[in-house]
């Protein structure tokens, strides 16, 4: 037949074949990959110069104090009215996310069957999939009208309402990321323990939670950047009061809501306010930076352990 | 020979110190019931968190079904955005989302997948790429806000393209870029080892084999990962705020260069002036159920690629 | 050994399935108080999960299904009445790979006991100490109970194992090849320890290696395929098969 | 946005382009329904964009020419003239403010308090002068009247980005510091709901939210003189009842940039036309101004080429 | 056999390293044109290593360090100008494991050709025809071209991957244990296959089993920790070995 001429096609194609695009292509792709690296260097770059220009105006005295008012004729940039928003909503949704979502990741990987688990854990996520625009919708118009019944004194925008919303929001994300940590825990420490007589959940919270506690910690420090960075939610449902207060009925002002208020309102350039949000967004982004580092470092030390 | 063996075991025995007596407490059966019963307890109290995690959807449904009961008709899709709530629809904000779309996907698709294939084909060790995986992961977890305050600094002034759908594209794009990087590793990486070696022991380059047989192995998982990201991108709306979308535009956009709305864009002005027109609450609601089918669909189609094409080898 | 020992397991035309495969075929087979039993056989033929069903164990596994009866004491473990929890801590077991919990070893050792309500610290202590001394580990370890129990060898932590099982005051012990992990020496260690474990135990051991069926046991039970070939006095396996496919198997002609 | 891009062509009669609007809220709704109309009705291929950042908000992207036109619940101050100056721009020659519709300034309660719906301005201005009644600003309703509950009351209303607020501290107030428990909010939304939820709160703002919302609030009359005035079209206005809390609505249009939009100029025209501001405005809360006005700014905008 | 045969591979004084670990030691062997030259040696000898450096696939694990030459028809494959992907087209390679790609029986076939550059549709038929007959497996595939590879038996599989690997025309062809995943069944067609190839060309194959390298190879290569203990023809090896390790090997007295 034709070998002998396909044999010389072959070789021939492969003797003379240059493999250019192989050279090629590793350094196209490094570039690539470079340039998704660029949005970091992006971020912080915008981040810092603007930044840089609100520090220098603005002395350190008035941003930690508890006056913020960027708008008024004596304008005042303290921060702690915005930290605190920012802490009350993420500890309001962490009060929600952590022991519900723990109960049900102790649920799905100690006591659901496998079949269950595989129907249970793609609803769970579902509420993972839904914008948070939705998520703020749904506080605004059901949340706090059902919870003003309950609570008489709470205002209209307040921290609890989005808190709650944004701590079932983040379920799924504790409730999987645990269940991951747990079923990491080797099976067969398990049985050690089913083998002294433990009931299913003695085995949870006498080995497995403490076996997989550096994953379970990682999945809420997740959860907590996660919470800290949330925007839509707050800004529909917390208001945009600069509020310096513990008291979560009313409301109050997130440092992403403060950024949404502001450019939606003045975002015009050159102006103190302006640089403000670069401000606020730079503590937003170191503060998401650091908890990711520790979630990291975290897990890291659990993948370490068996 | 057997008899030697235990022999030897009986020589070597060793003598237990006599223990004390044997530490007096006994196993209390009253004592097992309750444990069980507190175990099958726990496991009623901690279903319901999945229970509750159930109603808290069907809820959130059902609100939002609800408020759109009347208002979710054919017009309301095809129609131009309005003052009046009869006359309102969301043609312009379904294009603009889709023409969002339009400007994501291919640009993560390119940078994505080409960083995945870096990382995962051609630096798998090494400082660059440890330092690109680092970032990847870092960036996964910035706020979208700040992606916002990003486009509204580099796109939006710096490179003057406003508020259009490229600005508001890019910006997107580079939310999601982790996603899709992530979910195209994972990809490369299922891909087993016996299928290179196939290809390179028929005499394939490198780029060869990657063209030829990683990439088009991985496929399903790269396109499961960018529609999750897809997604998630079309539910966006805090970066679209800070950009600055106008809040009523009726043009609906015909180039990448034009202003436009999308649909979580609506959604938040909807909202937000439930003050001036009461009906807008409905609005809202209507586009949300909108979004939500768009979602779900998505989502469908993931799954289906991912079973289908799930391979065992 | 002809002496009336009470039987401890009687196991009666036990079938086990893993989803439709069955493990287990109608096995007979009783196991006597004080007395080593090993149960020897090639891999795959249902040795562990022999021995896991004792326990019931193997119930952890979602698709298996059994029919037939092990009488504990007289009792059908399979009951309705019999509690799991409570069968295991008469039934005690220790496994091929070492698995310490992630504690103290004083944490490892107590942990049955701590489950069981006891709290008095002396009495914890006491029991840790009994325990320890009983499984040859105390002299080891008295000076370091509250590291963690991975710092120990792989040696000592099985013998921690053991420990942790007798601190329960178990009936029964059952082990799942407790030294193939483990070097000669501390193979050796282990082998002493169950030997003198007997007088007051009943044990039911798994083990791959003849050789050391042979020099530990005192009935020997053959699987084959899920089948239980033979079963009598570990020296007449050993010197006398009745079963030519046992006789193959000792003499190393498969497996 | 981007304004001064996408000139629109001049070839042919078919306008297109985008024309780009911001400022106050409390106008939006009217220059929304104007828009709308315009486009709809006049011309369909232009794109006219509205947005509500406020009037300060409005007049800061105005200024370096970011938008076409500028709305505003309150004159362009001083400062911003000063401003516009800077960019080259004469607020005589170039800049042509075009009043919209009158307004009145609501005080809105929420709809169980049954004791202050009637006030005297007094009474208005007084409450909500700092150190008036208290040095930590904690009023007490019955601090304004004693037979009033002695519940503290909550102050509200829009922030400093808004003309409103501007009017308010300004005109109303004369500049004398507001309490400083008063809550500024950027969206009138929010104001609106925090009212309709709390017994004890107050807030001001356009009549036109106000109509809106006569379901979830009720507007305090306020006494100028001459006995109780509930605001209203027929009370809002120059030498009418309401007269004292009534202020006008602008907006601002660059001429260069009408000059070179043709598409802008002719929006312009439509906004001063008949069809324009003096038919909408009473459908948005505004009471129209004399006819003659709006024809004097037509004639105007015609005379230009 | 004792005709002069031209010498496709000639190893001189190969050493190879995984890292510090010496994995091939001074390795002097040649093969010759159309024979089979079975390698064997007990498990982590060094075969695979030794085959997969004959066309450099080992150098796709970075840590691989290797001395000394392979000349291929007198040049030395280690030199700069040789290009991989040249040499593996003339020296085809078959894994232990079949490995056809996730694509259609015919595309798995041209695989080859095409990525050398074949576009003629009718040509590209023409070698999947020949190739497959050559396998021995185009009548079982004829009607199913289109089907997915992986809907083949294992047995099958190998002789697609073979066939594959038959497309490009090699000169030699690398055998990785080629029936060790397969049923006896399989095994005796894919020797048969071996055997019908040999006239074409040069064959390397690794096994396990002795008796797969008796029935079908010319020479024998025993590989023992790194080092050829002994090369010569396969009648000679399993014969009258000359070293005791071989005779010690064949006679299934380690390994
Ligand atoms: N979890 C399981 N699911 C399904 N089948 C199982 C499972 N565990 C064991 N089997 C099957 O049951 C049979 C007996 O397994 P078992 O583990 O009892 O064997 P073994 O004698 O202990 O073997 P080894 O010596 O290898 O430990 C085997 O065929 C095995 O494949
Ligand atoms: N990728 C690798 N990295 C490090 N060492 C390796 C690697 N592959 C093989 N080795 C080592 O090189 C030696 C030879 O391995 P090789 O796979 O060539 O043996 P083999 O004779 O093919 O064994 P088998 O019969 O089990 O396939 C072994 O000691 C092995 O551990
Ligand atoms: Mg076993
Ligand atoms: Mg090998
Ligand atoms: O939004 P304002 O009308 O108050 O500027």
């Amino acid at each position: 037949m034709n070998n002998v001429k396909v044999r010389e096609i072959i070789q021939n194609n492969a003797t003379r074949k240059n493999h250019r695009l192989d050279r090629v292509m590793p350094t196209f792709f490094l570039v690539m990959a470079l340039l998704s690296v660029a949005t970091t260097i992006g971020i912080v770059l915008t981040l810092v110069t603007d930044a840089s220009k609100f520090f220098a105006s603005v002395p350190l005295r008035e941003i930690f104090s508890t006056k913020l008012a960027p708008l008024s004729a004596q304008p005042s940039y303290g921060i702690l009215p915005l930290l605190m928003g920012t802490a009350m909503t993420t500890l309001v949704a962490i009060l929600v996310a952590v022991p519900i979502g723990m109960a049900a990741a102790v649920y799905l990987s100690q006591f659901a069957s496998p079949k269950l688990r595989k129907v249970l854990k793609p609803v769970l996520e579902v509420l993972a999939g839904i914008p948070t625009i939705v998520y703020g919708f749904f506080a605004y118009s059901f949340v706090t009208p059902l919870l003003m019944n309950l609570i008489p004194s709470l205002e209209p925008k307040n921290a609890l309402s989005p808190g709650i919303v944004m701590g079932i929001m983040i379920i799924p994300m504790v409730a999987s990321l645990s269940e991951d940590a747990m079923n990491a825990v080797p099976e067969i420490m398990r049985e050690g323990a089913y083998g002294l007589g433990s009931t299913k959940l003695e085995v949870a919270t006498k080995v497995v939670i403490p076996s997989a506690i550096s994953g379970i910690l990682a999945s809420i420090v997740l959860a907590v950047s996660r919470a800290v960075g949330e925007t839509m939610i707050v800004t529909i449902a917390s208001g945009s009061t600069k509020n310096f207060t513990f008291d979560i009925t009313k409301s109050m002002q997130t440092m992403t809501a403060y950024i949404v208020e502001f450019t939606s309102g003045d975002a015009a350039s050159g102006t103190t306010g302006y640089y403000s949000l670069y401000a606020v967004g730079l503590i937003l982004f170191l503060f998401t930076m650091v908890v990711n580092l520790i979630a990291q470092y975290i897990s890291k030390k659990l993948r370490e352990e068996y | 020979m057997l008899g030697v063996e235990n022999q030897r075991i009986k020589d070597n025995r060793i003598r237990l110190k006599k223990a004390k007596e044997k530490p007096e407490w006994t196993i209390s059966r009253e004592r097992i019931r309750r444990r069980i019963w507190v175990s099958a307890m726990a496991k009623h109290v901690f279903s319901l968190a999945v229970v509750f995690a159930f109603v808290v959807l069907l809820l959130l449904l059902f609100n939002v079904g609800k408020d759109s009961i009347g208002w979710l008709t054919p017009g309301f899709l095809t129609r131009n955005l309005s003052i009046f709530p009869e006359k309102a629809g969301i043609w312009g904000a379904i294009k603009g989302s889709v023409y969002l779309m339009l400007i994501v996907i291919p640009t993560t698709l390119v940078l994505g997948v080409s960083t995945a294939i870096y990382l995962e084909e051609y630096a798998s060790r090494g400082k660059v790429a440890n330092f690109i995986r680092v970032n990847i992961s870092n960036l996964a977890s910035v706020p979208s806000v700040i992606f916002g305050l990003l486009g509204l600094a580099i796109f939006s002034r710096f490179l003057g393209l406003g508020s259009s759908i490229l600005a508001g594209g890019l910006t997107m794009s580079l939310l999601v870029l982790p996603i899709v990087v992530v979910a195209s590793q994972e990809a490369v990486r299922a891909v087993p080892g016996f299928l290179r070696d196939a290809s390179y022991a028929m005499g394939a380059d490198k780029w060869t084999t990657i063209r030829k047989v990683v990439l088009p192995v991985a496929l399903p998982g790269i396109l499961t990962g960018s529609i999750l990201a897809m997604s998630r991108a079309i539910g966006e709306t805090a970066p679209l705020v800070v950009l600055g979308i106008p809040t009523l535009i009726r043009k609906i956009p015909t180039s990448i260069m034009d202003d436009f709305t999308a649909l979580p864009i609506q959604i938040y002005y909807w909202t937000l002036d439930t003050v001036l027109t009461p009906e807008y609450a409905n609005l809202a609601a209507a586009t949300i159920v909108v979004l939500l089918l768009v979602l779900f669909l998505m989502n469908a189609a993931a799954i289906i690629i991912r079973n289908k094409f799930q391979k065992k080898f | 050994m002809k002496k009336d020992r009470e039987i401890v397991f009687d196991t009666k035309g036990l079938n086990l399935w893993y989803g439709d495969d069955q493990a287990l075929k109608n096995i007979d087979l009783s196991i006597e108080e004080n007395q080593v039993t090993a149960i020897i056989g090639p891999s795959g033929c249902g040795k562990s999960t022999y021995i896991k069903t004792l326990n019931r164990m193997v119930e952890n596994i979602p698709i298996v299904k059994t029919t037939g009866e092990i009488l504990y004491h007289g009792q059908n473990i399979f009951d309705k009445s019999v509690r799991v929890e409570e069968l295991r801590t008469k039934v005690g077991m220790v496994f091929q790979k070492p698995n310490p919990f992630p504690k103290s070893i004083f944490e490892n050792v107590v942990y049955g006991p701590r489950i069981h309500g006891i709290r008095d610290k002396n009495l914890l202590m006491e029991i840790a100490e009994t325990s320890l001394r009983a499984a040859a580990l105390w002299d080891e370890v008295k000076d370091r109970l509250n590291d963690n129990a991975y710092g120990l060898s792989g040696g000592q932590q099985q013998r921690l194992c053991i420990a942790r099982c007798l601190a329960v005051q178990p009936d029964v012990i059952l082990m799942d090849e407790p030294t193939s992990a483990l070097d000669p020496i501390a193979t050796f260690k282990i082998e002493e320890l169950i030997d003198s474990l007997k007088k007051d135990y009943t044990i039911a051991i798994v083990t791959h290696s003849m050789q050391q069926a042979a020099r530990i046991s005192d009935k020997t039970a053959f699987f084959l395929l899920g089948e239980l070939v033979e079963f009598d006095n570990t020296s007449v396996i050993f010197s006398n098969p009745r079963d030519q496919r046992t006789e193959d198997y000792i003499t190393g002609r498969f497996g | 946005g981007c304004g001064t891009t996408n000139n629109g062509d001049d070839n042919g009669d078919v306008l297109s382009g985008t024309v780009n609007v911001d400022g106050s809220g409390t106008v939006y709704p009217l220059m929304a329904h104007i828009a709308e109309n315009y486009m709809t009705d006049v011309a369909p291929d232009v794109s006219v964009q509205v947005g509500r950042a406020g009037s300060s908000a409005g007049f800061k992207m105005f200024i370096p020419g970011e938008t076409d036109l500028s709305d505003a619940s309150r004159k362009i101050k001083d400062t911003e003239v000063e401003e516009l100056a800077a960019k080259g721009w004469n607020m005589d020659e170039q800049i042509m403010e075009i009043k919209l519709a009158y307004d009145g300034l609501t005080m809105v309660i929420n709809k169980d308090n049954d004791w202050a719906r009637k006030m005297t301005r007094e009474e208005v201005v007084n409450m909500y002068l700092s150190g008036q009644y208290k040095a930590d600003d904690k009023v007490l309703w019955s601090d304004i009247r004693p037979e009033w509950p002695a519940e503290e009351i909550k102050f509200y209303g829009p922030n400093e980005n808004h003309g409103t607020y501007e009017f308010f501290y300004e005109v109303i107030l004369d500049e004398q510091e507001m309490v400083t428990t008063a809550k500024l909010e950027q969206e009138y939304s929010t104001l609106v709901d925090l009212v309709s939820k709390d017994k004890n709160a107050i807030a001001f703002f356009g009549f036109g939210y106000y109509v809106n919302n006569q379901d979830k609030l009720q507007a305090v009359k306020v006494d100028f003189g001459n006995g109780p005035v509930e605001p209203g079209l027929e009370t809002i206005g120059e030498d009418l009842p309401y007269a004292g809390f009534t202020r006008l609505v602008y907006t601002y249009l660059n001429l260069e940039y009408a000059k070179e939009k043709p598409q802008l100029l002719d929006f312009a025209k439509f906004i001063v036309s008949e069809d324009g501001a003096r038919k909408l405005a009473g459908d948005n809360g505004f009471a129209p101004l004399p006819d003659a006005i709006h024809d004097d700014y037509l004639s105007t905008l015609e005379s230009i080429q």
